[in-house]
């Protein structure tokens, strides 16, 4: 996993590279865009993030300590903020095209609605990841993903790389909300 | 697996350990070695013959475009790709043999990639080809459709991402619930950033300029390299792969 | 259940949300009096980003206690984005 | 498994080779084969003329457009019974027949595009021919796939009894070369290697119709040998 995390804090790094050497060609446009853009849903998204952060931290504390239902709640309250973080985003953008300001606008939107959508796409791939946590806790009937047979105990490692990625993806967010904005 | 039944049962006078060839996964061998030989055709064909990849900028005036499309050495090598394209399959038929080795992992996620990659094959490449050739066979043609054909190729070339993310979803899964470890996890990792790349290749449709256009720095010089470097990559673990399949694997069933 | 929130976790949760809100706060003062491209607020602005992001490194992901390379490749990668980050500003603006 | 699809899905085969006859015969550009130096006016003028023909000939293939596909996965199904060490070749074969099935239909609607208005403008209506002609003539990359991974796999077979014949083996490579040329057909306007000429459609239509039509027999006495197979097994099985 930590392979894949370096990858991509990597790949983000060239993201922002890219918007911020564009951003320095014409600061006037960037700043004309970001006026338009609404900090406080920004700020409400970071704060979201980091409180289903915390969940997730404190479910690997539970975990540690066999408490699985603890683990599970923390696990359920991380995830919902997830989900809450997705409905805001969305509601955002709704708000945002309903005000005509579509990506093809220019530069400034096409950047931000192209570090959202991917942000997105790694929120719902971090949620999955989330569910394969959940099965791991409390396994169903069936058995847990891709468990070898007969392991009774949920796998702490296997809890604490979901949890890895889940910061990797609010550690992105962290960055991307500085950069679009509150960047001069 | 009925298949397995049948040759048993058809076959009671071969005993597979008659076979003489040199190696006994010859075919496979063959099939894994089309893969380098023709991507390295197809970078030959793309870059140096048509000039296609590095693409030129979607802004182009229509002069350039006029005389870009007229290039003899562009509709050369799309007549070379025409005739080469059949080796992707080949590559596919052995990635498929592969992941039909998978413990966990049903057949259905093997077959996805096999139809994932003949569906690529059309729109992705060959279609885009005949583009160009359309717009190089008859330089009579008023400036916008040649200037049409120039989107049409470079969009579809660069811009057709669904059959190739759907081959790399599946990829990705079935590498993560192997627990034989055919292919090795962190190569599962790689696919997803092939996958990231092709969903950042999305916006190549809304914009001609910055580095979201078709030759952008982000869409298309990081796709190419991530694609590049996870082609070499499978290479290597397919070699592994095949290297230490036992060798009572082989036979009928295979 | 509340016995886990009084974990050291829960104080850098409040450390990063009070350090959001200051940033926040940050860049909404630029609205008021000038809208230019200042770099103090920038520089402050991503100071900030990287200091949250160091934390969520340290303690969220536990980097702490992990092996030395990798403490040291995340700081290094959060030092490297901030000298990239300021390069391309500068060279910019 | 008694083989009784595979002989339907063989003879799909004539019959669909007919339906096809009938059409190359209805559709008026192929014989003689449509000029690619003919202009745009006079391309456009060809297809007004011809408009019922040119519908109906073209319908037809687009209802039969793919219809050698069963015959193709009867192969594969055969070549699934040859003892070599893994079904590589099979794979790619099928995958191979698979996107060379898309383009025919291409082509295919790409004609009847041409005629769906007749009073376009000459140059969509000579952009659209020509697709059509690339589509038909040009993709032979993927049946050499298919020739190669057949002719590989009967060589590599090691059954005692082999299900193909060696010279099936030989006879696939020798289609598979005569129809390369027809690939050069999207860079040349004159000559055999245009798509009207000797090389790129005489050549590459009339060997892919006579592969066709002898890989049938030899497709379907594989079948029958298994047919025979499967009875002396079971026979040996109430034996046993």
């Amino acid at each position: 996993m930590w392979f894949f995390v370096i990858g991509e804090l990597w790949i983000f790094t060239c993201y922002f590279a890219c918007y911020i050497y564009d951003r320095g060609q014409n600061p006037e446009l960037f700043l004309a865009g970001q006026q338009l853009l609404s900090r406080g849903i920004g700020v409400l998204n970071t704060i979201i993030l980091l409180t289903s952060s915390l969940f997730v931290a404190l479910c690997v504390q539970a975990t540690r300590a066999r408490d699985v239902a603890t683990a599970s709640r923390f696990l359920a309250l991380g995830g919902g903020c997830g989900v809450l973080f997705m409905l805001v985003k969305a509601g955002e953008w709704y708000v945002k095209i309903r005000e005509r300001l579509p990506p093809s606008l220019h530069e400034f939107f096409l950047y931000y609605f192209m570090f959202t959508a991917l942000h997105l796409i790694h929120v719902s791939l971090g949620l999955l990841i989330l569910v394969l946590l959940w099965r791991e806790l409390n396994p169903m009937p069936r058995r847990r993903f891709a468990a070898a047979p007969g392991a009774e105990q949920p796998r702490v490692a296997f809890i604490e790389v979901g949890a890895t990625y889940w910061h990797i993806v609010d550690a992105l967010w962290i960055a991307i909300f500085a950069l679009v904005y509150l960047m001069r | 697996m009925s298949g397995s039944a049948l040759t048993a049962v058809a076959a009671p006078s071969a005993s597979v350990e008659t076979l003489r060839l040199p190696s006994r996964k010859l075919d496979q061998w063959i099939c894994y070695w089309s893969i380098p030989f023709f991507y390295t055709l197809f970078g030959l064909i793309f870059a140096a013959l048509g000039r296609i990849m590095p693409p030129p900028s979607p802004t182009a005036s229509v002069p350039d475009i006029l005389e870009y499309m007229q290039r003899p050495g562009l509709r050369v090598g799309m007549a070379l790709l025409a005739l080469s394209l059949g080796l992707a399959s080949l590559s596919s038929g052995v990635i498929v043999v592969q992941m039909k080795r998978m413990e966990g992992v049903s057949p259905a996620l093997a077959y996805a990639y096999l139809t994932a990659l003949a569906v690529a094959g059309v729109p992705g490449c060959l279609f885009p080809g005949f583009v160009f050739a359309l717009g190089g066979f008859r330089p009579e043609y008023a400036p916008e459709i040649h200037v049409m054909l120039y989107d049409l190729g470079f969009l579809s070339f660069v811009g057709s991402l669904g059959c190739f993310v759907v081959q790399y979803v599946v990829f990705a899964v079935a590498i993560f619930l192997d627990r034989r470890t055919i292919f090795p996890k962190w190569l599962g990792y790689l696919t997803i950033w092939a996958l990231v790349t092709e969903l950042v290749a999305a916006p190549i449709w809304v914009t001609r300029t910055g580095p979201f256009a078709w030759n952008g720095l982000l869409s298309f010089w990081q796709g190419t390299a991530i694609f590049v470097g996870w082609e070499f990559c499978l290479c290597v673990c397919l070699h592994r792969a095949i290297k230490n399949q036992p060798l009572e694997e082989l036979g009928c069933e295979g | 259940m509340t016995a886990y929130l009084r974990s050291p976790l829960t104080a850098v949760w409040l450390i990063l949300t009070s350090v959001t809100f200051a940033s926040w706060w940050l860049g909404a003062s630029g609205d008021s009096h000038r809208l230019g491209v200042s770099l103090s607020i920038t520089g402050s602005v991503v100071a900030i980003a990287l200091l949250k992001t160091r934390l969520v490194f340290w303690y969220f992901m536990e980097v702490r206690s992990a092996p030395a390379w990798l403490r040291w490749t995340c700081d290094g990668w959060l030092a490297g984005l901030a000298v990239v980050i300021f390069a391309l500003y500068s060279c910019g603006s | 498994m008694n083989t009784r699809d595979q002989n339907i899905c063989l003879w799909l085969v004539p019959c669909f080779g007919v339906l096809f006859a009938i059409g190359f015969t209805i559709f008026p550009g192929f014989v003689p084969p449509l000029s690619p130096t003919l202009t745009a006016e006079q391309v456009a003028d060809f297809y007004r003329q011809n408009v019922a023909q040119v519908r109906s000939s073209m319908i037809l293939l687009n209802l039969i457009g793919i219809g050698f596909i069963p015959f193709f996965m009867v192969i594969v199904v055969q070549m699934m019974r040859m003892a070599i060490p893994s079904r590589a070749f099979a794979y790619s074969y099928l995958s191979a027949a698979a996107s060379g099935g898309t383009l025919f239909a291409l082509a295919d609607l790409a004609w009847l595009n041409a005629v769906a208005r007749p009073e376009r403008d000459p140059q969509l209506t000579l952009l659209l021919n020509d697709l059509a002609w690339f589509s038909l003539i040009a993709p032979v990359g993927f049946i050499i796939a298919q020739n190669l991974c057949l002719a590989l796999s009967i060589y590599m077979d090691a059954r005692a009894k082999p299900i193909f014949a060696r010279w099936v083996g030989h006879f696939n490579l020798v289609t598979a070369l005569l129809m390369a040329p027809g690939a050069f057909a999207i860079v040349y306007k004159t000559g055999p290697l245009a798509w009207d000429g000797a090389l790129s459609f005489w050549l590459r239509l009339g060997t892919y119709a006579l592969y066709v039509a002898v890989m049938f027999f030899v497709v379907r006495s594989a079948v029958r040998e298994q047919a025979l197979e499967d009875e002396h097994a079971v026979a040996m099985g109430v034996a046993a």
